[in-house]
């Protein structure tokens, strides 16, 4: 037993050592292959803040989401008490605002911020309920609902004139989401492939390990810590960078579109963790399969 | 029991090429044995059977009783540690220095440290390396890389020290100096076979010898 | 002469031959590598295309807007006339209607969609000019303009209520415009980058034609068309699968939304030439620089 | 004048390693040379020196009157071609065949494809490798692959052919016939230095031989 854990802790040792005496062997190729991670990572990053960011503009956007009920001018107050509880069962409602015809008159126009001097006879308008929604989304559910209770005269809802717009963001949203999935497939490959390059480049030196008698675990555990090393250094860098850079987004952001605040750059330190932990794992899982792959093509050499 | 048997072994590489034909050999424990033929003759595929970097294309190898075709995929480096090779291109490290080299040979072993350290410079020294201890294989003339894969191969104090052309880079005095070292690693039981042209070495030191030509042994006698 | 256009001709088949079994002897990296620029390659294309459909649809945007001016009940309407010649004086302003304030009046209601069976005793809405404009990004401008004219009541416009939202598009249009020049940076440094790590793989071998006393563009001249030909391969695969997928989302789109035409595939084929030429001049730029660098370093060591 | 002369030339390796003292030396044109001396006396280093793979750290070195020193960086080529070389660790090109390392030499001087067609054939069967055209260095046994350097070195005709050792993996028989071809190309009018630890080689063919010891020349006679 004391036996066995001496010859962990010098099999340890001797991973390290190795793992030491690789990079600084292959000091170029560790390096080039260090900053193609970085700017792998970057592009990783880029887009998934830009999507952080995009999600949250998006969810404020639909926050705005209010649909507005045109009552018919014969309802009891009663009978639009009942209507409101109605409409607040609906499961994406969050609230209903009762609005007398005069505060609408008054609204329509100031909401057209046309300066109305003159005073009309009566008032053309009807009583407006304020229908807050959850989720922009899932409005024509909502309007559906509710132009079946009884009572309602009209639904109009802001989206309604920007259904075109709507659209816009929705395909928008769909097509950012597919190309930050195929640009985050695609960067994974090109970090994997540049960890293949670094381990293809070194079949030789395997080979001779190899024949001494080096294990495999022995052969493998080295490089496989080097490509983590390697991603790790890279997504770091990366770390650093798209840092610094979205420090000056977000000050120049704030500066010019105050109503449109991004993410603050400390509110991204998840963002960071999982990029960092992303990046491991695909250096350990791209250096650990070329290596089996560089090993089982050796062993094929071998005729076994 | 013959340490190493071999039963009618033919090897053919991957291209066709025959390079051992229907080769039966015994080689006790502690035998010395000088391998010598034309070059092309198949000394390197024999020793590289031995070794496991190939496999008999027919008839099977024993070692120690096991057929080591048999061995499995997992267990092969195990198995090598057991034999030592100075490979005929030598097969250095070139990113460690020639202390590094030989200290290889035995971290895989997970030898504690401290041990490495006693005894690395020991191997140097016995082959006259310990002023180059830290230069890189490509800094070292050519028969001081022969001889720091020499230093390397009986670093485990291996069961069989398979050695091929050992001394093609030396000169003569180097050269028996080197073959003082391995009659005295082989005195101490490691049992000893090396390929060689060099007649003059065989004739002088008279051990068992085997001869192979085009793939076939045609000779095999102690004088 | 002869003699030297026999070199020549013997030269270029060798220098081809090279290639040929560079690549053969060295397939695994050369796929690896090839993958790698393929994957770079998306990623520009990507951004290229969302680039080009985005500018697409801000212009589009912008074509929708039109600046209402609310004009004095006190103008006759010769001075209405001159108002308007006045108007279409300002450079961004591409036509001026005028609307009567009984049509103003339907619109507004229409407009917000509220049944309005009541009638009015009198019409309260001003006389209206509708302005058009070349662009949303001068309308401050034109606003300025026409509000320091007389007889001018009030100025209302569509993007006023969306100033937020213009804001938006424009803030996120310049991190766009910022992330897009990064990414093509970082992918133009990892194709480099890739091709540079086939040729450090292969240090053995240039060193070997150096010493046998192959001259240096002989040397060069193969592994240049080499990076070129992995590049432009790698390119040539990207652009194939960009353009499938494009199709794809083309097609969903036109299906989804309707109002947003994107570019049509068959309109890419510029950008398909810009990113083959591109490619094929980082792979050469790349193998070029890197080789430069490989011949130096072992000048260096010959102590020249 | 001399084809070749040293005048006090020391070179002192990056590492700080002196690996020749003060060497002063002629050597004509179409003179056979042996170099010998023991392993690490400097051989290959001064062979390195003639092909300008190193310049002197001191000293100065002519060939053909011209101070190879200040050949510059873009006609060193061109220099070397004149130099046929075969390398004590050999160089082969591993991802071309035996067929094609030979045609590369000769393909990098532009000779038209028929004539290296015409005249690679005849290389290889100088050597006894024409049935091995077509595998790869690793696919040669090494003594193969010695002589397929050694066809590749004396593919242009070179004014000088620098042999490091170029004996030692092959047996006595073919080491004779290598002899016998580098005889041959001497009397046609090459220059040959060889470095050889082969004494009987040596002794038999009674050729000029220089002695290298720790870096000096020590020695300097004709049999
Ligand atoms: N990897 C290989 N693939 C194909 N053929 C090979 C391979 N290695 C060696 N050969 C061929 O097998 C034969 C025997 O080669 P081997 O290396 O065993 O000879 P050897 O006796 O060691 O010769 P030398 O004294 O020159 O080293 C040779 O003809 C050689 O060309
Ligand atoms: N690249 C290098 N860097 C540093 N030292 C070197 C280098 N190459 C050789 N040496 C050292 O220079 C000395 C002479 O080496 P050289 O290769 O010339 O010897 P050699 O006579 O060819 O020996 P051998 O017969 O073993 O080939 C040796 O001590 C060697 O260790
Ligand atoms: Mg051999
Ligand atoms: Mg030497």
């Amino acid at each position: 037993m004391d036996l066995n854990l001496d010859k962990l802790r010098a099999g340890t040792y001797y991973i390290l050592k190795e793992l030491k005496s690789n990079i600084s062997g292959n000091l170029g190729m560790a390096l080039i292959s260090t900053l193609t991670i970085t700017l792998a990572m970057i592009i990783i990053g880029l887009f998934m803040i830009s999507y952080a960011n995009f999600k949250r503009i998006e969810a404020k956007l639909s926050s705005y989401v209010k649909v507005h009920v045109y009552l018919s001018d014969k309802l009891s107050q009663e009978e639009i008490d009942k209507l409101i509880d109605k409409i607040k069962e609906h499961p994406e409602v969050i609230d209903v605002t009762f609005i007398p015809k005069d505060k609408v008159f008054k609204r329509v126009f100031e909401g057209l911020d046309i300066k109305l001097k003159r005073k009309l006879v009566y008032n053309p308008m009807p009583n407006l309920l304020e229908v807050s929604i959850s989720s922009s989304e899932r409005i024509e559910d909502v309007v559906n609902y509710i132009s079946k209770l009884k009572g309602v005269e009209d639904i109009e809802y802001w989206q309604k004139y920007f259904k075109a717009l709507r659209k816009i963001i929705d395909a928008l949203k769909k097509a950012f989401s597919l190309v930050t999935f195929l640009i985050l497939v695609a960067s994974v490959f090109i970090i994997s492939n540049t960890i293949r390059l670094t381990i293809l480049a070194r079949h030789r030196e395997i080979r001779i390990m190899q024949l001494i008698g080096a294990a495999h675990w022995f052969i493998k555990t080295p490089l496989v810590l080097e490509g983590m090393l390697i991603s790790t250094v890279g997504s770091l860098l990366a770390i650093l960078l798209l840092n610094l850079i979205y420090i000056r987004i977000y000050k120049w952001f704030s500066n010019t579109a105050t109503l449109l605040s991004l993410l603050s750059p400390s509110g991204l330190y998840k963002l960071w963790i999982t990029l960092l932990l992303g990046s491991v794992v695909i250096g350990a899982i791209g250096s650990y399969l070329s290596l089996e792959n560089s090993l089982r093509e050796l062993e094929r050499k071998e005729g076994t | 029991m013959a340490l190493l048997e071999f039963n009618e072994v033919s090897y053919i590489y991957p291209n066709g090429l025959k390079a051992i034909s229907n080769l039966s050999l015994k080689i006790d424990r502690g035998e010395f044995v000088f391998l010598i033929g034309h070059t092309g003759a198949g000394k390197t595929t024999l020793l590289k059977l031995i070794h496991r970097e190939i496999v008999p294309t027919e008839g099977t190898i024993f070692f120690d009783n096991v057929d080591i075709s048999t061995i499995p995929w997992s267990q092969v480096p195990y198995y090598r540690r057991k034999i030592g090779v100075v490979f005929q291109d030598l097969k250095l490290l070139n990113y460690k220095t020639a202390f590094e080299n030989v200290a290889y040979a035995l971290e895989i072993t997970c030898l504690p440290p401290k041990k490495v350290i006693w005894r690395v410079p020991r191997l140097l020294k016995n082959v006259g390396l310990w002023e180059k201890r830290n230069f890189f294989p490509d800094e070292l003339s050519g028969g001081e890389q022969q001889r720091l894969a020499i230093a390397r191969a009986i670093a485990n104090d291996p069961l069989v020290l398979l050695a091929d052309e050992p001394t093609g880079n030396l000169d003569w005095d180097t050269a028996e100096k080197i073959m003082e070292i391995f009659l005295e690693i082989n005195r101490r039981g490691t049992t000893v076979i090396m390929s060689t042209h060099n007649l003059e070495l065989v004739r002088k030191y008279k051990k068992r010898t085997i001869k192979l030509s085009r793939g076939y042994l045609i000779d095999d006698y102690i004088p």
